[in-house]
């Protein structure tokens, strides 16, 4: 089974909620093929943000690709959203059954 | 003075915030309840709005929305050279007070439902209309050269933003259905109002102690204008609706309109627009003090103004 | 004709998932809804079928049953030869509108209404016993052999469901607890009604609206099997109302049921007992066009039908 | 004997429960519902306190507290002699069984109600202060050196929870608007409170439900006690309350009150507190066996007892 | 302290709400010793998922586990159910104090 | 951009949901710069845990930190929470852009 496994990057982005659509819109532009959202709250720089209220909340996005692409996704995140927003983003590496499924189109 | 108890669920969950107890009201309930006021308060308007001539009201309407412009530029101007902001904040916490509030709104409705004062009940009207034009001058006072703005983007989203959907929709269902075709729906929409009401401003209450430690960050200048400036702007929307002929009470809620500063649609259209702002010091100034400004003393004070100067400047 | 309000609101949730607007209905408050319509309507019928003699019901209830098994295998037979469709998706299909939706119901009791026309409480036992059935025959339908199916589990899954449990206990209740008791829960479950279904309906707006998508995939035939089918079951459901004697109200209600395609049951039943159906043709299907088309079309057809041919069978 | 049809909605939530269906009420909607709960019970106790004289209610409330603390005493000596339970969990649960449970004193107003026995209104202020004394008393059962036990963080725990903020709150708001200046919420917090406390038992059946599996590591001695605990303090709230002179009524809800144990102060308090209690046994014992044996059961038998005993200790 | 770090799989499944009760019993059958579940939304292979409806709705399931477990559940996901539903799997590496608490008692 | 990145350490703790306040006390005392929560179900050692009760219902937090942080914030979860509490805490290697951000003040 093992040998089936290939290896691809976790990007996981923690920021306001009402960032939602145009990250949707920003990911798939840098080639993913998806993503998915949860609802968080939580502290950082920024102060407590407790999700009682929507300009209140935060989400947790996470997009599952490959490395070019996720280094991409990584660089627009910084260059257009780490400055003014509250964001944290970072990378980690899995292993997927399916690799076409997580490859980008675009790269 | 008329003394409106729904205060009084604000005051509790100020104080259950500011004691931090573990009282949370659901994000989901919060937005429930706002789906709800925002639609029920679109649906009465637009019943009244069927017994009264659009023309009239457009006429009326056209007026208020272009003075009520003045709030934003001078808030701006304020702001900006007295007050020492960048231009980025300036602009936005500009946007946020020429907005409304609707909660404001309907704690003023309340108001004077208990005071016994008759208002026009079309003006949830200029409560829609109000909302978003100055949201629009705000962006166009953030940034001079505007190269940068997608104005197509930002337009939908200000105009397709719940808050005016719900507003605007339940107003058009009420204009369409009538008194009579609502009825079956006066038992949620209109029976249960005040208590939904009284619960958001529980909720409110706890969100404005979340916020009160953004106030530490906005300096002395901001907290006097956070106070000031809704006395100005109520005192305008006075002569306002002397000028267009409105009723005592409808001058109370015209004050109250343009006194109040807006808390939902402004900070996600400032978020998109102007990320340079800081959302602490609009939020903080709109939400953590000219908010409960206006339900403990602003209300009263605007009707104290309106009973006194009403006749005066016909 | 008539005119039903509570279709203003899911037009307006139809607009604003159209415009792309950020009204979002929570998911949990859809749950609050759909569990309280669903008490509420198992609670009615129970009050109302304490009032007639079990015996006489079972009976009535054992012919709409039995008769309600045309709809999904002419529906299966149709999907399956001119429509084209594979074995799975057709009896999933087939499946969705076998069963019933329980707010195309409630709205048709709401129409009802207005128009004035009595019909008879206790039809909502036809509900409860028509939802599941079709199920049935969907997953025999699918797989000849049934080998592989885990009927035991399929059962439970479908007869634990939660519209099961809900519209059944609380018809129950109603039954054991009668209009006395019930009372002083009517300011919940019978005052608010109305007003629950237009808020439900403005969430629906909104579904329908994210699930217009799936409609592109679709193709032609289906489109057309998604009004044609409902139209023709509706008809049977005039001829069997009036073949058991059914009052001309109770007649449009057994139309709106066998007319209608289930939306909440169908969809989890086949997902897990027909995996390989593909859930973006039937629930793009029921959803996306009888749903809408019964609530604008069909029920103001059916009740036309339903006056036009009373006593025409007896 | 009076019946009450709320307590068929815990039935059937248990029933939804114990054939696992797929029903589940969103954990938004169960945290809304006992905001409400608790608002509006104490809004009720608020406007009939400002109906009587302080100092009265005050005397018997001291006197009610006082007594109360022998049920956390006396379950301690029973769950940790007889029981044979350890140190921390024979104080957890004493904590847990000398608190109270809001919806057990709901029930037994909604059944008093029904019986047409009037009872005391402000006996919500004895409420409020059954809450916490004994979970104090829990805390200083199972530390005896108490050396390790943060008594300021903890006390603000008790203090500060929500149950305490919203019962006290709605208290105050009450006691301050009085009837008058509460009607308008009246719609709401009245009218709907039935059948609001008919969805939370629901929810409560299919909680309980959930935790029946607790039962099986309880042990037969804990079971027993689930049983005779509620008995034995129901019986002397009804001395207390005959020795205080309270009406037949208020001797049914004072022994609800000290028969009933916590499930929501008690389980967050013990938690923090008490930490190496085994939560499974408390709770399992509170909310598996003596909720429902006091809604089925124990209501009904303080209230024949109540009656009968009325004036026999005056 | 970091000599008593042991390493363990976390196998994460993302997919549509109402695979939950199936997924644990699943878990269960196949050595986990425990899962947690997110509720989420999303877009994928099959469009967008908002969860403002029951049918519409995700989920997002981890089992902290032992390699052989992690691998045999990512295949038992394979067989059963990645050709019908809606789902994404990944495993990654995490580490953990108390390794007997994430060993399967079936391996 | 690859060379930009920065290892970090990304702590993960499932838990019952009463401990939020407290654990973000204590992870603010141990360094950390900031946690994100989001709310959750599950099952484990203690059974199951469906989050329709507030008693009843799990919270999963992260942290992002600096390996030392990470670290001491587990091995203080082990010996204030591990016995009593139901909780579940692993770590794992992420890569970051900023790394000033995820460090800690204290170490
Ligand atoms: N060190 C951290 N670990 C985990 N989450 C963080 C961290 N810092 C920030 N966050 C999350 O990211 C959001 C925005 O961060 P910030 O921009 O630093 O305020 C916060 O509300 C947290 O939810
Ligand atoms: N590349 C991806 N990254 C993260 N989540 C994904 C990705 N692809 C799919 N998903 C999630 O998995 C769900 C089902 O995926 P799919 O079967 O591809 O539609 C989606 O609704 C998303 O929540
Ligand atoms: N093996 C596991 N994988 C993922 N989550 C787990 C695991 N074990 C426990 N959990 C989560 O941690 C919570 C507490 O675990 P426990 O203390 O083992 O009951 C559970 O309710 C689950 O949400
Ligand atoms: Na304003
Ligand atoms: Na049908
Ligand atoms: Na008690």
């Amino acid at each position: 089974m093992s040998q089936d496994l290939h290896t691809r990057k976790l990007l996981t982005v923690i920021c306001e909620a009402g960032l939602e659509e145009e990250l949707a819109a920003d990911f798939a532009a840098g080639g993913a093929c998806g993503y998915t959202v949860t609802d968080a709250r939580g502290q950082g720089a920024h102060g407590h943000r407790d999700g009682s209220w929507s300009s209140g909340a935060n989400i947790r996005i996470e997009v599952l690709c490959d490395e070019p692409t996720a280094l991409g996704l990584l660089e627009m995140l910084a260059t257009r959203y780490f400055a003014d927003y509250y964001m944290v983003a970072f990378v980690s590496d899995v292993a997927v059954l399916r690799p076409g499924k997580f490859q980008s189109v675009a790269n | 003075m008329p003394f409106e108890p729904v205060i009084l669920f604000f005051a509790l969950g100020l104080f259950a915030g500011v004691i931090r107890s573990d009282l949370k009201i659901p994000g989901v309930l919060y937005e429930s309840l706002s789906i709800f006021l925002l639609l029920a308060i679109g649906l009465k308007g637009g019943i009244e709005l069927a017994k009264v001539p659009l023309a009239s009201v457009a006429g009326q309407a056209a007026v208020v929305v272009a003075v009520a412009l003045l709030i934003p530029l001078t808030a701006f101007a304020l702001l900006r050279g007295p007050g020492g902001l960048v231009r980025a904040d300036a602009a936005s916490i500009a946007a946020h007070y020429g907005s409304v509030s609707v909660v404001t709104f309907a704690v003023a409705v309340s108001f004077l439902a208990r005071t016994g004062l008759d208002a026009e009940g079309y003006l949830v009207v200029f409560l829609v209309f109000l909302e978003f034009p100055a949201l629009i001058v705000g962006v166009i006072l953030a940034r001079r050269d505007a190269a940068g703005t997608r104005w197509g983007h930002l337009l939908h989203e200000v105009l397709s933003g719940k808050s005016i959907v719900l507003l605007l929709g339940g107003l058009v269902i009420g204009w369409i259905a009538g008194a009579e075709g609502i009825k079956p729906l006066d038992r949620l929409f209109i029976d249960l109002f005040k208590g939904m009401l009284a619960f958001f401003l529980l909720e409110m209450g706890l969100v404005v102690a979340s916020r009160l430690g953004d106030l530490r960050r906005a300096g002395a200048f901001l907290l006097v204008f956070a106070v000031a400036m809704p006395v100005a702007a109520g005192m305008l929307g006075i002569v306002t609706a002397n000028a267009i002929g409105l009723s005592t009470g409808g001058a109370v809620l015209l004050a109250t309109l343009y006194a109040s500063a807006s808390y939902i649609a402004a900070p996600a259209a400032m978020r998109i627009a102007v990320p340079e702002a800081n959302p602490a010091l609009s939020i903080g100034a709109a939400l953590g003090v000219t908010f409960p400004f206006n339900l403990l003393a602003g209300i009263p004070l605007y009707h104290w103004l309106a009973v006194r100067t009403h006749g005066f400047f016909a």
